[in-house]
């Protein structure tokens, strides 16, 4: 395998205008707002994201005003609320929508990923998911179809194709070997499914640390356009077994949310203002990223710990 | 006696000792962990994050939060989890609702046109996938007439969806809904219609009061069943898996 | 979950007469032969396999004389050659026999665990394997349809469910959470796929020792049926991380079946002679046995060590 | 020289630098070996055993064989390294075979009626479905007229099954074998029939040596290039990879 490893410059120069992302992640863990806040600060227009429960990537796109249309299955905040900018992107007609369930989504990818013109599945058959059209024509995503074996009705649904895949993982070695500790969430799929992969790690470690256990390796180097060191690629959201979310921080988002105009001074402030990755942590401070810091033996930061 | 309380005792009275339950965030693990605590202690628990069987040490405030993946028996990926629906693996899931209709078909993507929505919700989510493959499942949806509906805005979720036979001919494996647990009593399905009726009240209530908050005429009931108020020792259960009251408050505010 | 734990003789009595099972292995690798000794040396008759690469059991029933049928796609000994009594009984027209590729196999597997009445896939369209049926109809295997979606032809196969799989595995916990070092073979879509599923296993752990790795559990305990302490439970094949295949065993069973008398005592005797499991490893001997011991460092026992 | 190491070394030839190669036992994994020491370090070998990129210290005698294992960035099951072959993440595969006609299409399954065959043989494995979704395949096969045959006795694996356009009407990915690499030199594919023709000649061999161990006809050949002999640096390699002569002798016996 080849070695992969770019700047966070160059990687987010693989992301131009127009295209489809699909990123990782889920509730708040493991998203890659390190990467996504550098694209934010870069400008794009027009970007379209298919995606599973990569809220935060969602509605900061939104916020910024660089969201057109959503393929997705569920955008919320677990413990807040709703995606404001993005929910209200969508009320007023900004951003257009086609909706999935989480296996939906999932299936779409894997039959793109596996180069299927279909993929039949046991969910979204009978309801508005399979019939109400927003992106694309219904009968392009979700069919009923009969078993060619025993005539029994069974839905199938269409491969969904992302340009860009974004994934923040625990570590890989310098040719993109990624694993990624605790639930993997979709990261696989997408990355599978994707035309380019761009990665972004906590460590990037010796092949002979990949390979010492090797089934933990989520993603393999062949999958993988662009990798990039980014400690601390996920924060504010977290990232198991290095650090938990930061609440506060996330909090501090979802209130300036609720209003348009003090949402767009905080992604003024917050994410276009930094100079680059480092000052982007450098103004949330060392003391406030180290308090949240796991413990090691249990994955996460208990209660009585918390910042 | 709070209404909290008595769904989170009446939905952990859905789950069998034994059997595979596919589990969200808030009320339902709280009911969750009180059937395991209780009547049923070898129910395997599974999340949509790929979380399988944990053994958490406090309250978890999401199926993907990292506290809730201490002790358990197989992590994986979201894939895995829902493939487990797919195998028919599942025995009940809990869902929730924005909207919900006779036949607990479930409203959680739109309000309002489904294009240039009123208001736009989350959408599905695993509840697609859960209300579809899984055995059997179970709503938990405060009562309501702006809830429960007679024509949904949007249907996400299929619950019995025109009635009898629809879910076959929709490829759907699951039987679907068999209960809806509202904060003032539980729901069934007529089995003729398939058509939502009380089946059993918390104490206090009566069927006309259900009967007002809903937007649609239940069913005649067969025969109901009026819940004893929760014993001490099953409170001090819930106290002590929910000690804040995130998910169910021990008194009504 | 609950306590699976069974004796050797209580799972052996899980598979009845004129069942199918199918059985966890690759190579010389990980099959389950001490159950297939015991189940062998009780007696059945009119058994059906349903198989990737457990060249080893499909070799010792047919030698047994217990096999009448036989889904698979590929039995041979790896670095020895054919599988002699397996390969004559198809021969001699007593065993019956539906082919397919590997992914053919696995797909099928998937489609059953999955409930679904068909699985597309890009492989095996054009050929005899698709046209030729020795058990099944051609149509009820595989047919070429066109996508719903584009048009273009792709196969899809047919579920294919085994009453009873059987695997060995390296560690289960007492309610059949199963963990395998190394390469994983078919053993997780197996169990997925069958009615009843036995695993044994070299060792029981306590719960705790499960999940300090959860991400590696193959087999989550909902799907096993009964659980056999039983080590050394894979030998003469190899377990990764235990021992080495024992080739000198394997060799010797090799030469014997080049000729079908001199087969048949070496079955009545090896498979057929031995009390239960102990005194078939016993005859084996102790110095034997733990001479295939792996190096702990590299999973197996390197060439200048080889017993 | 030995037609082994020809073999090999043509077999090597075959991959290129940073591509995915699915490799089986024998001989096209010291081709796969020789290839990593030479012209192609970033190659990454999957076998069908679900052992990715592996760094054996000893030559291993089989896919799912422990030494295979060691090193290796990545290990899962079979179904996962089958599904790398169906994503078209796989560049190359090596095939072997008992029979094989004018198109390249194989028999590893039976000599004989299929239902009661004179030799029945060990099957497909992973052969179809790397022919069939491999972006391209090589096929290694010693020269003979029982071997090279007018008509299979039983098609297994596809090659170009019965000319251009067949394989897209079967649904196949891959665009088939583009070389057979025999013990006399190595054969291609007539770009507009898709049936066999002379590419390259081993050193000392003749177009009609080669016709005359081929049961069918082959194609006119184009250009033919004849190799010269190895040289010593490579047969020091395959001697470093293959110290026992296990797959490939360095003479003929």
């Amino acid at each position: 395998m080849k070695d992969k490893r770019v700047s966070l410059e160059e990687a987010v120069r693989l992301v131009p205008d127009g295209c489809s992302i699909t990123a990782g992640g889920f509730a708040h863990s493991h998203q890659p707002l390190g990467f996504l806040r550098a694209l934010i600060a870069e400008g794009r227009r027009d970007l379209a994201i298919m995606g599973v429960a990569e809220c935060w990537v969602a509605e900061w796109l939104a916020a910024a005003g660089m969201l057109d249309k959503a393929w997705f299955s569920n955008f919320m905040f677990e413990g807040f609320g709703r995606c404001r900018r993005f929910s209200e992107g969508i009320e007023a007609g900004e951003i257009a929508t086609e909706d999935h369930s989480h296996f939906g989504m999932v299936m779409r990818f894997v039959a793109a990923a596996e180069r299927l013109p279909f993929i039949p599945m046991l969910s979204q058959g009978g309801t508005d998911i399979a019939t109400t059209g927003g992106i694309e024509r219904p009968e392009e995503k979700i069919q009923i179809i009969k078993s060619p074996f025993g005539g029994e009705p069974v839905a199938v649904t269409s491969p969904l194709r992302p340009d860009v895949a974004i994934i923040h993982a625990a570590r890989a070695d310098a040719c993109g070997n990624t694993q990624l500790d605790g639930a993997t969430a979709v990261l696989a799929e997408q990355a599978a499914a994707a035309k380019t992969v761009i990665v972004t790690v906590e460590e990037i470690v010796e092949p002979g640390e990949i390979a010492a256990n090797p089934a933990a390796t989520l993603i393999s180097g062949f999958y993988v356009d662009a990798l990039v060191h980014l400690p601390y690629g996920a924060w504010p959201t977290g990232m198991y077994g290095y650090h938990d979310p930061d609440m506060g921080f996330l909090d501090d988002y979802y209130q300036a949310s609720r209003d348009p105009a003090s949402c767009a001074r905080w992604i003024e402030e917050h994410l276009r203002g930094p100079a680059d990755h480092w000052d982007w942590l450098g103004r949330a401070g060392v003391a406030r990223l180290l308090a949240l810091r796991s413990d090691p033996a249990l994955g996460y930061r208990p209660a009585k710990d918390a910042a | 006696m709070s209404r909290d309380a008595l769904m989170a005792i009446a939905a952990a009275r859905e789950i069998n000792d034994g059997e595979v339950a596919f589990i969200g965030t808030g009320l339902p693990m709280v009911a969750a962990y009180l059937a395991k605590a209780t009547h049923a202690p070898s129910v395997t628990l599974v999340f949509e994050s790929g979380i399988i069987d944990p053994a958490p040490l406090e309250l978890a405030t999401g199926v993907g939060e990292y506290r809730l993946a201490y002790g358990a028996s197989a992590i994986r990926g979201t894939r895995a989890a829902l493939t487990l629906l797919q195998q028919g693996r599942v025995d009940l899931g809990f869902l929730g609702t924005a909207e919900i209709d006779a036949y607990g078909n479930l409203n959680s993507t739109a309000i309002g046109d489904y294009r240039r929505p009123k208001v736009r919700l989350p959408g599905s989510g695993g509840a697609n996938d859960i209300a579809s493959m899984a055995a059997r499942t179970v709503v938990i949806a405060r009562a309501g007439r702006r809830r429960f509906v007679e024509s949904l805005n949007y249907l996400t979720t299929p619950g019995h969806l025109t009635g009898p036979g629809a879910r076959r001919q929709a490829g759907l494996p699951g039987d679907g809904p068999v209960r809806v647990i509202t904060d003032m009593g539980v729901l069934g399905f007529h089995p003729a219609t398939l058509r939502m009726r009380v089946e059993r009240l918390f104490p206090g209530f009566t069927p006309d009061q259900i009967q007002a908050e809903i937007g649609f005429r239940l069913e005649d009931p067969g025969e109901i069943v009026t819940d004893a108020a929760p014993d001490a020792e099953t409170l001090a259960l819930l106290r002590r898996i929910d000690p804040a009251g995130t998910y169910v408050k021990l008194q009504d505010e």
